[in-house]
């Protein structure tokens, strides 16, 4: 096995900024070349092509942010999970009950979280 | 950002906890499906009341493709009405074209010949497996799964051959005259017919429903979703597939035999729930029987005219317009829509492939209808979607729509 | 040996290792080969469109394969079917929100000139609200003569030059519509 | 097995002068009642234990701009399932108060189908819960199925008299 040096991500490097020159070359070209037209209407939301009614920054319910703030926690959860994954076997034993540890740490918050009723949509 | 922009909560004791204002009412979110959604098959609009994913209300806007069918009927002579019915369910075009040409003969008192009577059936019967193909395989689409759309699409071309071989049209047919049919099964048309329904539709059908029948997600986004009783099926007027998998077996084509539908040997398949899965069960139930209807009739095709010996009302033969007075005459007035008709009040229901498609005639001895209005069964069951969805999550809210097979042109007439 | 068949070079000055044409010519390739529909079906030409779409017709041979029911990512509007009169401004809002530069098919009879539906409550073309690129005869047109239509609207995206959207003509077409307000730029 | 015979007697019995006008059209038994009946009559024919018409099969609207004081008509087709017979229920309303109860009580399914009557006709059902037009536009000031208004749509141009010898 070798050690990598910095030139080895060369190629890497090339190709990131081929990409990002791509994306930055085709906004700016259809920037310039594409036809546009403004008007009041075309800048309105598409409303299944009635004109919109009301605003969408209303007051939102509390419990969407908490839906969304516990999905979020349990995304980022399985996140930890990929690199605790690939080394599995280097890590052994210390590392498998370390990740017990972790998700049952998490599951007492759920179970928190499922006692207080915040998933329950319709509470009254 | 103003206040408005804030989060609020329902409860006292969330307010307390999380240091937010209390709202005041029931905030509900507005959202606008239709009419021009790709989930409604056609131009609907529901503007549903939702409580987070869950569906409050919805209130329901339909009449975008109103072509007042019944007003023009009014103004054109009997045989030009028939073009209207093919843009009525254009899903299904032959049987409204049977049911209109059913309902004039009925009239006229004029009876069909049995050959013609079978070509009828053999035609109505390809007609509602066109139309079933199409709703279970749209159903699919908006499950999830586009192939299965795919692969009926295929079959479905080859049931508009047939029409072709028929009446030169795919979709809007025009099929039939009044006292028969325009012209006999050619060997072409019978052949194509003996290849679809002994061959290729049945190999392809029972693939498509293996492909779904025990799906995992196609069960689990269908089964007990929108589920309708028998008693709001016959209180909203349900007729047809969604109302026989509610569990009723009513079928125009058995209580009410026409075309002489009583000749041949068929089941009515009815489901228990009237679940979006059970509608689907139930239209795929449908196509095998129409498949041995067809069967049927092919093989017992009778021998005879294919049409009335009416020369008031049916178009003489071409070869007999250029040798024959009375024939260019005939000829003349049917085409310049210069018949009579008599005096009378006639109800006529065909089994559509939504459910009973009726025509309430009312004719003043006139040239033209003096009332024409057309039962559409699409019509008189979508007034119920709103109650289907009610409670249920907006993901359910399109397999359900998809399953009433709702079609626009029937729908807004 | 491959059955794929190339899109034809448009004319330019060609000579050993290089291809010269003008940069209108090779935009109008790239657009009239990746057109996305926004299908407006409304009703029986609808279920052509499906035919069209399908796997006998196969509207993906030209580019087409993605249809688009935002009018924010399409190219074309289809419309087909019949537009009532009380559903033309939403025609002519799915118009409007589509960003330049824009096609319009009227599909079928209904769409082009109201068809057999001479009524009150029926629009009589779609091109009393919007202005149309293409006419598509049939009650309802075959599925070939969609994909015809749809090459009519290839060959336009073809032969249009990039500054065309900008011209004074396009401009007064567009407020001859009651499309652009005072001061839309 | 019930006919349109026992049917009239049926009827008729229980009901004696208000209905009228029995006639038998292509074998669908009709007659007519006063717009005050017509709630009575539906439910009596509806809960019967015999004669069970329990299916609403269709509600719609007639124009006679001849028949002075009876202008408008509001039909109603029952069905039996279980005796498969059917019978109309005609009920004629002057044009000036077109006035007929609702039978939405009765039936979910008339709901849309008195709507469309209402915008077709412009026939008015007390008790409806949301009687307005269904399928022509909101704004719209006439009631187009009624004989007196044109077909052709009003803006049209090229289709002037002289093209087609009118």
């Amino acid at each position: 096995m070798s050690v990598s040096v910095p030139q080895d991500y060369l190629p890497l490097f090339i190709q990131l900024a081929l990409a990002l020159g791509f994306v930055v070359m085709t906004l700016i070209a259809t920037h310039v070349l594409g036809p546009r037209l403004r008007s009041r209407k075309k800048e309105m939301p598409f409303e299944c092509g009635v004109e919109s009614v009301g605003d969408a920054r209303m007051p939102l319910n509390v419990r969407y942010f908490l839906t969304a703030i516990l999905f979020v926690l349990f995304d980022v959860e399985v996140i930890f999970m990929y690199p605790w994954a690939v080394n599995f076997k280097g890590l052994g034993w210390l590392g498998f009950y370390e990740m017990l540890l972790f998700v049952a740490f998490l599951m007492a918050g759920f179970y928190y979280v499922i006692r207080k009723g915040v998933l329950d949509w319709e509470k009254e | 950002m103003t206040e408005k922009n804030t989060l609020v909560a329902r409860t006292q004791e969330e307010a307390l906890a999380l240091n937010v204002p209390l709202q005041e009412e029931n905030n509900y979110t507005t959202l606008n499906l239709g009419p021009t959604h790709p989930a409604t098959h056609g131009i609907f609009q529901n503007i549903l009341t939702m409580d987070g994913e869950r569906i409050v209300s919805s209130d329901m806007t339909v009449g975008y493709i109103h072509r007042a069918f019944e007003k023009i009927a009014e103004r054109r002579p009997f045989y030009q009405i028939t073009t209207l019915t093919d843009r009525m369910n254009y899903c299904s075009s032959p049987i409204n074209n049977m049911g209109w040409h059913m309902t004039v003969e009925k009239l006229l008192e004029i009876t069909v010949p049995k050959r013609a009577q079978y070509i009828r059936v053999i035609m109505m019967e390809l007609a509602r497996i066109a139309d079933h193909l199409i709703c279970s395989s749209i159903m699919g689409v908006d499950t999830g799964a586009f192939s299965g759309f795919l692969y009926v699409m295929q079959e479905r071309e080859k049931i508009y051959e047939i029409y072709e071989e028929m009446c030169g049209a795919r979709l809007t047919t025009n099929m039939g005259r009044i006292g028969g049919m325009e012209r006999d099964l050619s060997p072409t048309a019978i052949k194509k017919i003996k290849d679809l329904v002994y061959n290729s539709l049945p190999k392809v059908f029972a693939e498509f429903e293996e492909l779904f029948d025990r799906n995992r997600i196609f069960r689990d986004r269908t089964i007990g979703v929108g589920p309708v009783s028998q008693e709001m099926a016959m209180s909203y007027g349900f007729t047809g597939p969604n109302l026989r998998a509610a569990g009723i077996d009513y079928d125009v084509r058995v209580m009410e035999p026409y075309s002489s539908y009583e000749d041949f040997e068929f089941d009515i398949p009815v489901g228990h729930n009237g679940d979006t899965y059970d509608r689907y069960k139930v239209r795929n139930a449908e196509v095998w029987e129409s498949i041995k209807i067809v069967r049927q009739a092919i093989e017992n095709l009778p021998e005879g005219p294919y049409y009335a010996n009416e020369n008031h009302y049916y178009l003489p033969p071409k070869h007999s317009v250029y040798r024959n007075m009375e024939a260019l005459i005939y000829h003349f007035k049917i085409v310049m829509g210069e018949i009579d008709a008599p005096v009378g009040e006639v109800y006529h229901a065909v089994e559509g492939g939504n459910g009973e498609l009726g025509f309430y005639l009312i004719s003043d001895g006139g040239r033209t209808p003096y009332r024409l209005h057309f039962r559409r069964p699409c019509f008189i069951y979508y007034q119920a979607f709103g109650e289907l969805i009610k409670g249920g999550t907006v993901s359910d809210a399109v397999p359900i729509m998809s399953s009433l097979n709702v079609i626009a042109g029937e729908l807004d007439a | 040996m491959t059955s794929v068949k190339m899109t034809d070079a448009p004319p330019g000055y060609e000579g050993p290792g290089f291809f010269a044409t003008s940069l209108d010519k090779l935009i109008g390739i790239a657009r009239s080969n990746s057109l996305w529909p926004l299908p407006f079906a409304t009703s029986c030409c609808g279920i052509e469109f499906m035919a069209t779409m399908g796997s006998h017709y196969d509207i993906s041979r030209f580019g087409a394969e993605r249809p688009s029911f935002s009018p924010r990512q399409s190219d074309v509007l289809l419309v087909m079917g019949t537009i009532a009169k009380k559903m033309a401004p939403v025609v002519k809002q799915v118009y409007l929100q589509m960003a330049e530069p824009r096609w319009v098919v009227a599909v079928g009879a209904c769409a082009s000139s109201g068809g057999i539906f001479d009524t009150y409550s029926v629009l009589q073309g779609i091109d009393r609200v919007i202005p149309v690129d293409v006419y598509v005869p049939g009650c309802p047109p075959r599925p070939e003569q969609i994909l015809d239509g749809l090459m009519q609207v290839q060959e336009l995206a073809k032969g249009e030059s990039l500054r065309r959207r900008e011209s004074e003509e396009y401009r007064a077409l567009l407020e001859s519509y009651n499309i652009l307000e005072k001061n839309d730029r | 097995m019930i006919d349109n015979q026992r049917l009239v007697e049926e009827i008729g019995g229980h009901f004696g002068e208000k209905v009228r006008q029995f006639g038998e059209n292509s074998g669908i038994l009709t007659f007519s009642i006063a717009p005050g009946d017509l709630t009575e009559v539906v439910a009596f024919l509806k809960e019967h234990p015999v004669l069970k018409f329990n299916f609403l099969t269709d509600i719609t609207g007639i124009h006679f701009p001849d028949n002075e004081g009876a202008e408008l008509c509001s039909v109603y087709m029952m069905h039996s399932w279980e005796n498969r017979i059917r019978v109309r229920i005609k009920v004629f309303l002057p044009k000036e108060n077109p006035v007929v109860p609702s039978l939405t009580p009765l039936f979910n399914a008339a709901n849309w189908m008195e709507r469309e009557t209402f915008d077709f006709f412009g026939i008015l059902f007390s008790g409806h819960p949301n009687l307005k037009r269904i399928l022509n536009m909101e704004d719209m000031d006439y009631h187009p199925m009624r004989k007196e208004y044109a077909l052709e749509d009003p803006t049209r141009r090229d289709k002037i008299d002289d093209l087609f010898g009118r």
